[in-house]
């Protein structure tokens, strides 16, 4: 006979402020089965752990249920409880009270009624329940970094330096991210070049990192310690090995007008070409796109001018499968482009520019040397205008979150042109200025104060063209709303950071959450702010939201230190929450008639089929068969299955049979 | 997307905008990016922001400030505040409920009442009419507004040209019109 | 109490649905109460015979919500979940279910307050259309019937 | 091929010359239109500043007697009842309740099913796919396309050219022969209703968009809605007279350059209308 146990947490308040907990551990102690119901205060603390471990010895319990928050906060901590006082971890429930309940409805006695309900029908579930043994699985202990920006850069350093081989997947020719096309970074002024090309060039060397640039991600099955990833390598039509870099096929090249990615449209480049000076590998990739000899069939000067006979026109992608135990997605984002703020002419005034354009303006290494001329007519600006918030916070654009990054480098960008400009006048329009870090808010009064850059807030309403000016119509929100114009000579826009391109597919590919703006989802807002909501695959940087290089690296860190904690354990343990196809004695074997069902709609290939044979041979019963370590318990199969022959551990038919009674019916 | 609210006060004029014509006046964050495009915001006493500012405040004081405003009914309604608007608040008609609003609690700006006059009196032309007569307009307005003097000389420019009936093109069922008119009638 | 309560069952997955209803709680946002929860890992373990089991156990109506297309944490259970579903409609027909009464909808696990807007407008529209009897009464008559000729 | 036509107000006076270059454009294309039998003001802008109800009964009546004599489909070539028309069917397509109240106001059925064409759809639908052949005398003049507000605005109720640097009157423009400049003030007010009641406003805000155009070597402003015509072409002495100064850029009503286009007299377009002389033939 089943003695099960309840345990109502009060959260502090956050669940007795609206439910009466009191209430709610009486009336479940009147149920039948239930040998004990108690509550406390917090069930997550020591004193609230040994509760329930002395409550299991005491009353000889067979089942527990915690009703306190959601499963997907404190399972494991209730379940190692449950295992410390002697009883079965997987004979332990949660009702979610918190989640589901109490931050979600008013205090009232309906609210104590669900919540009396929720917990009933984890009682009458928990009674079904079944000792199980947790399964144990190996880890391949070498991890895949998916992008090469800082993020990346700095988890695959990481983890190589705990011993782990890493394979890095960065989709263009070299690795560097946008951070390589920075000109300085804030609060400090230091070059982005001069400190982030000594950890590119220690990727590229270090024993334990294998690179891979020019490729991208195909497809990735298994979970966690046993990933299986294929990554297609792009042809760059060279042979690696052959290629020292030399660079003459790049200066050949006679097509030489193809915007250039890195300069962000503002410079060319030719169709055979190695993306920036301090690139990572510096080799070549020839762009088929836009390459002569791919277009009309002739050309070849590359492959003629080359002294080691490097170039390879019939190379074609490759596909490589890899055995990976844990994944850190790294892909960075992108900013918002054209057309999107057709009221600023973005797109049709040459001098109405974005940020990364700017940087591009700023950088000793870019199309200007470093000076801050007008694309339009090479002229230096003398009255510039920065717009903040270009997108951000602009629901009626579709982006209602904050950038977080632009406030810190608009000031940035006005003090760059006032140390390059000194007769220049620089305007802000803000709407709030958001300086949260450390000496952020110092280096944003150092623009107003030092270098006298013009904050107005308020947003601007359009920019036109008048005679090569640019007109920019904005308001003073602390004159009363003044409008306010300048003519400026140049318009930088601080515009929306986005997720980066192909985000949505590559979550897809693996299996992650992301939000309706297409960047990854963390498994918890506060305390899983790394990892994903599928086991072994962490996140770092700006494809989970807008971040700056400090939060960046510092996230990159810390998926280091998740995949070096899995790499740690030579077998993983994984929950034994995987289907199962009952088994009778002979001549009966299973109730299971071979039909093959499930075996076609399973994700994982984690089915097969088992022959059941007389000691002679003959194959007298057929029957499907779970491949444990492959089930990842989705149940697909459990629904499907017309015998009723295979059944889910956690989720047995029985269990939510009873827990659609239970939760119906009153008692 | 319904809205929960907790403390709004039912009696504050936010409240009656957002119940009246599904205006959330809180939405609004006070970027000024309505006022900025705002072809008429020079001219106003209270630029729209800052009248949602107002109202943001729930104050009687500051309420009365908006409706006794010359703003509201500058506004010429080219919505080009609702276009820019980040926030998409329909700017132009909380302007037509705060007008409506400023007449039934005559707090009506003395200065506004030239723009009024012209409304009432292009009301009245279709009221008996069922369709525009400049010419009638023209005259009821000038006998509301007392402004003789405007326009002398543009009357006979357009009689010349042909823009200006001298005897009215009329709706034929006038008592439809004039039963429209009679059932809408504010209350 | 002159309103009629709807009892509305949901049945979420856990990586998803389950997470986002987690979400709408860790924001605070409010709904409406009648709803409860049971937690799959994922759609594809939906049996929708389940279905027919809460009707038969008094529910007014019922929520199934999971991932988003292509968002499947298992890759591909909740398509599974979609095409048998379309079999099973015609079956839900032919025993004389209102389908008005069974909301299907995405949620994902970031959109908490998605997922108060798929509860309250399904308690709203549940609570106009009144309380769902008529296959009830046919389950609970039939298994009279059959204690009779027992 | 029948198509109902609600002219409006301003057309049968202020805007008689509109008018004339809609109909003959009519008759230049074969396109019959039928005008709305006994149709009645909109109401523009002085119903919806002081009563919303009439401001949506008025134009629902219109509607509601298309839908009675079987028009499907409705050309509004002044932009100002245009705006009124689309609005008031969006509010009661959205607002069930309100759609009874004004059914019930009116004594009339409404369904909101006829389609509401401003001038430039009206063109591209019917005019521009016939324009092949038709051009006899290109208008290959330098032109400034004013859109005014009401013709993109509210755009998402509208649903017709983007709000910011529309095109569509651009690229009927280009098609008849001329170039467009590129104009900024496309869809800056020009002060619309104030025209009698703050001539001041007007005066400043019209004047605005002339001297732009003026600026940037339109030899004319092109223009789709008669309440920008009239601020921008009956009021120029009063804009003339807040400048200081002397404006001569002609308005023009893309009707009338469509009709010149495709060869029609200057009288039959209702040119010698003007009060600023249109010396571009």
């Amino acid at each position: 006979m089943a003695r099960i146990g309840v345990f109502v947490c009060h959260c502090g308040e956050n669940i007795s402020a609206t439910v009466d907990c009191g209430k709610v551990a009486g009336a479940i102690g009147e149920l039948k089965h239930v040998a004990y119901s108690t509550e406390y205060k917090y069930m997550c603390s020591d004193p609230g752990q040994n509760l329930i471990k002395e409550a299991i010895k005491e009353h000889n319990l067979t089942g527990i249920v915690v009703s306190a928050c959601s499963p997907r906060m404190h399972e494991p901590t209730f379940r190692k409880a449950c295992a410390e006082g002697g009883l079965n971890p997987y004979l332990c429930e949660m009702a979610n009270l918190r989640e589901h309940c109490s931050w979600v409805h008013d205090k009232n006695e309906l609210t104590t009624e669900k919540a009396i309900d929720i917990v009933r029908t984890q009682v009458e579930k928990v009674k079904l329940n079944s000792a199980l043994q947790p399964i144990r699985v190996p880890v391949t202990k070498t991890a895949l970094v998916i992008g090469g920006g800082i993020a990346g850069i700095q988890s695959a350093l990481d983890i190589a330096n705990t011993g782990h081989k890493v394979i890095m997947v960065e989709r263009s020719p070299s690795i560097g991210g946008h951070m390589s096309q920075l000109s300085e970074t804030f609060p400090t002024l230091d070059c982005s070049q001069c400190i982030l090309t000594p950890r590119m060039v220690e990727v590229a060397q270090h024993p334990n990192i294998t690179l891979y640039t020019y490729a991208e991600v195909e497809s990735v099955e298994g979970f966690i310690g046993n990933f299986k990833v294929r990554i297609r390598k792009k042809a760059k039509s060279l042979d690696e090995k052959a290629c020292t870099g030399c660079g003459l096929c790049t200066t050949k090249c006679p097509q030489k007008k193809i915007p250039n990615e890195f300069e962000q449209g503002m410079g060319m480049r030719p169709a055979i070409y190695v993306p920036f000076p301090q690139a990572v590998p510096n080799r070549p990739v020839i762009d088929r796109e836009h390459c002569t000899y791919y277009i009309k069939g002739k050309c070849k000067i590359c492959e003629i001018v080359c002294p080691t006979k490097a170039i390879r026109f019939d190379q074609e992608d490759e596909i490589l499968e890899l055995e990976i135990g844990a994944i850190v997605a790294a892909t960075g984002f992108d900013i918002k482009h054209s057309d999107f703020f057709p009221e600023y002419g973005y797109g049709k005034y040459k001098d109405v520019i974005d940020g990364l354009q700017f940087e591009r303006l700023a950088s000793a290494s870019g199309p200007t040397n470093g000076s801050i001329l007008r694309p339009s007519d090479g002229q230096v600006p003398k009255n510039i205008v920065f717009i903040a918030c270009a997108g951000s916070r602009d629901p009626a654009k579709g982006i209602a979150y904050c950038s977080k990054i632009c406030c810190m480098y608009t000031a940035k960008h006005a003090m760059l042109y006032k140390h390059k400009v000194h007769d220049g006048k620089a305007h802000v329009f803000y709407m709030d200025i958001r300086s949260g870090g450390k000496n952020y808010e110092e280096f944003v009064r150092r623009a107003i104060e030092e270098d006298h850059v013009n904050y107005v807030r308020g947003r601007v309403s359009t920019i036109y063209e008048r005679d090569g000016k640019l007109i920019v119509k904005g308001v003073d929100t602390l004159l009363g709303a003044q409008p306010v114009e300048v003519v400026a000579d140049m318009v930088v826009l601080a515009t929306a950071g986005v997720a980066n391109q192909g985000a949505e597919d590559l979550a897809q590919k693996l299996h992650i959450s992301y939000d309706s703006h297409k960047f990854f989802a963390e498994a918890h807002p506060k305390l899983k702010p790394v990892e994903t909501n599928t086991a072994g695959i962490f996140l770092a940087g700006a494809c989970q939201n807008p971040k700056d290089i400090p939060d960046s690296v510092s996230q990159a860190s810390g998926a280091a230190v998740k995949v070096a904690a899995l790499f740690s354990q030579s077998e993983l343990t994984r929950e034994p929450l995987v289907a199962v196809v009952n088994r009778a004695a002979p001549p009966l074997y299973s109730t299971c008639v071979a039909c093959g069902m499930c075996i076609s709609v399973c994700p994982y290939q984690a089915i097969d089929t088992e022959e059941f044979k007389t000691r002679d041979g003959k194959v007298v019963k057929k029957a499907a068969r779970i491949n444990e370590g492959l089930c990842q318990g989705c149940g697909t199969c459990v629904a499907l299955c017309r015998s009723k022959s295979i059944d889910l551990h956690g989720y047995s038919n029985n269990q939510v049979y009873a827990e659609v009674v239970a939760l119906l019916n009153e008692f | 997307m319904t809205h929960q609210h907790h403390n709004i006060e039912n009696n504050t004029l936010a409240y009656s905008i957002e119940k009246n014509v599904e205006v959330h006046t809180q939405k609004c964050y006070q970027c000024g990016k309505c006022s900025a495009g705002c072809p008429v915001a020079e001219e106003m006493d209270l630029p729209p922001s800052m009248v949602l500012r107002l109202l943001q405040t729930e104050e009687p004081a500051n309420e009365e400030k908006v409706l006794r405003s010359m703003s509201i009914w500058l506004c010429v309604t080219c919505e080009m505040c609702l276009s820019r608007c980040p926030m998409e608040i329909d700017i132009p008609s909380m302007m037509d409920f705060l007008r409506q609003k400023s007449i039934k609690e005559k707090k009506v700006n003395p200065k506004a009442k030239k723009i009024i006059a012209f409304h009432k009196s292009f009301l009245n032309s279709i009221r008996f009419t069922g369709r525009l007569f400049e010419l009638g307009l023209i005259l009821d307005y000038k006998r509301q507004s007392l402004n003789m003097t405007q326009d002398i000389t543009l009357a006979p420019k357009m009689i010349s040209r042909g823009k200006l009936h001298i005897i009215p093109d009329m709706v034929r069922d006038k008592t439809h019109i004039a039963n429209i008119f009679k059932k809408t009638r504010n209350k | 109490m002159s309103e009629f309560e709807p009892k509305v069952v949901a049945f979420v997955c856990n990586w998803c649905t389950y997470a986002g209803a987690d979400l709408t709680g860790t924001s605070r946002i409010k709904y409406a109460s009648n709803v409860k929860i049971i937690r799959f890992p994922c759609t594809g373990r939906i049996d929708f015979m389940l279905l027919l089991k809460a009707f038969a156990n008094g529910a007014d109506g019922i929520i199934v919500s999971g991932c988003h297309p292509n968002d499947c944490h298992y890759t591909s259970g909740n398509f599974h979940a979609k095409r048998r579903w379309i079999m099973f409609r015609e079956l839900m027909d032919f025993m004389g279910i209102d389908m008005a009464r069974v909301t299907f909808s995405w949620v994902s696990a970031a959109e908490g307050a998605k997922w108060a807007e798929v509860v309250n407008s399904a308690v709203t529209r549940l609570r106009e259309m009144g309380p769902y009897v008529s296959y009830r009464d046919m389950v609970n008559r039939t298994v009279e019937e059959e204690v009779k000729h027992d | 091929m029948k198509i109902g036509i609600y002219p409006g107000c301003s057309l049968t006076g202020s805007a008689r010359d509109y008018n004339e270059s809609v109909f003959a454009l009519a008759e230049a294309f074969d396109i019959d239109f039928v005008q709305i039998p006994d149709w009645n003001c909109c109401g523009a802008t002085a119903a919806h500043n002081l009563n919303k109800e009439l401001s949506l009964a008025l134009p629902a009546r219109i509607l509601a007697l298309a839908e009675k004599h079987g028009l499907d489909e409705i050309v509004v070539p002044c932009a100002a009842c245009y705006s009124r028309l689309v609005v008031t069917q969006h509010e009661l397509k959205k607002n069930p309740e309100l759609k009874n109240r004004v059914c019930e106001v009116l004594n009339m059925d409404y369904r909101g099913t006829s389609a509401i064409l401003n001038v430039i759809e009206w063109i591209d639908k019917y005019i521009i796919p016939k324009l092949d052949g038709k051009i006899s005398n290109p208008f290959s003049h330098k032109v400034a396309c004013y859109y005014g507000c009401l013709l993109v605005r509210p755009d998402k109720v509208l649903r017709y050219d983007r709000a910011e640097d529309p095109q569509t009157m651009d690229i009927v423009m280009s098609k008849i022969g001329a170039t467009t400049v590129e104009y900024p003030f496309k869809t800056e007010c020009c002060g619309a209703g104030f025209s009698v009641s703050n001539t001041d406003i007007v005066s400043k805000l019209s004047g605005k968009i002339i001297e732009d155009a003026e600026h940037r070597g339109a030899e004319a402003i092109i223009v789709a809605c008669p309440m920008c015509h009239s601020n921008l072409d009956m009021r120029r002495n009063d804009i003339n007279k807040y400048w200081g100064r002397k404006f001569n850029i002609p308005v023009v009503f893309i009707t009338q350059a469509i009709g010149l286009a495709v060869g029609l007299p200057a009288s039959k377009v209702g040119l010698k209308r003007h009060f600023v002389e249109v010396n571009i033939s």
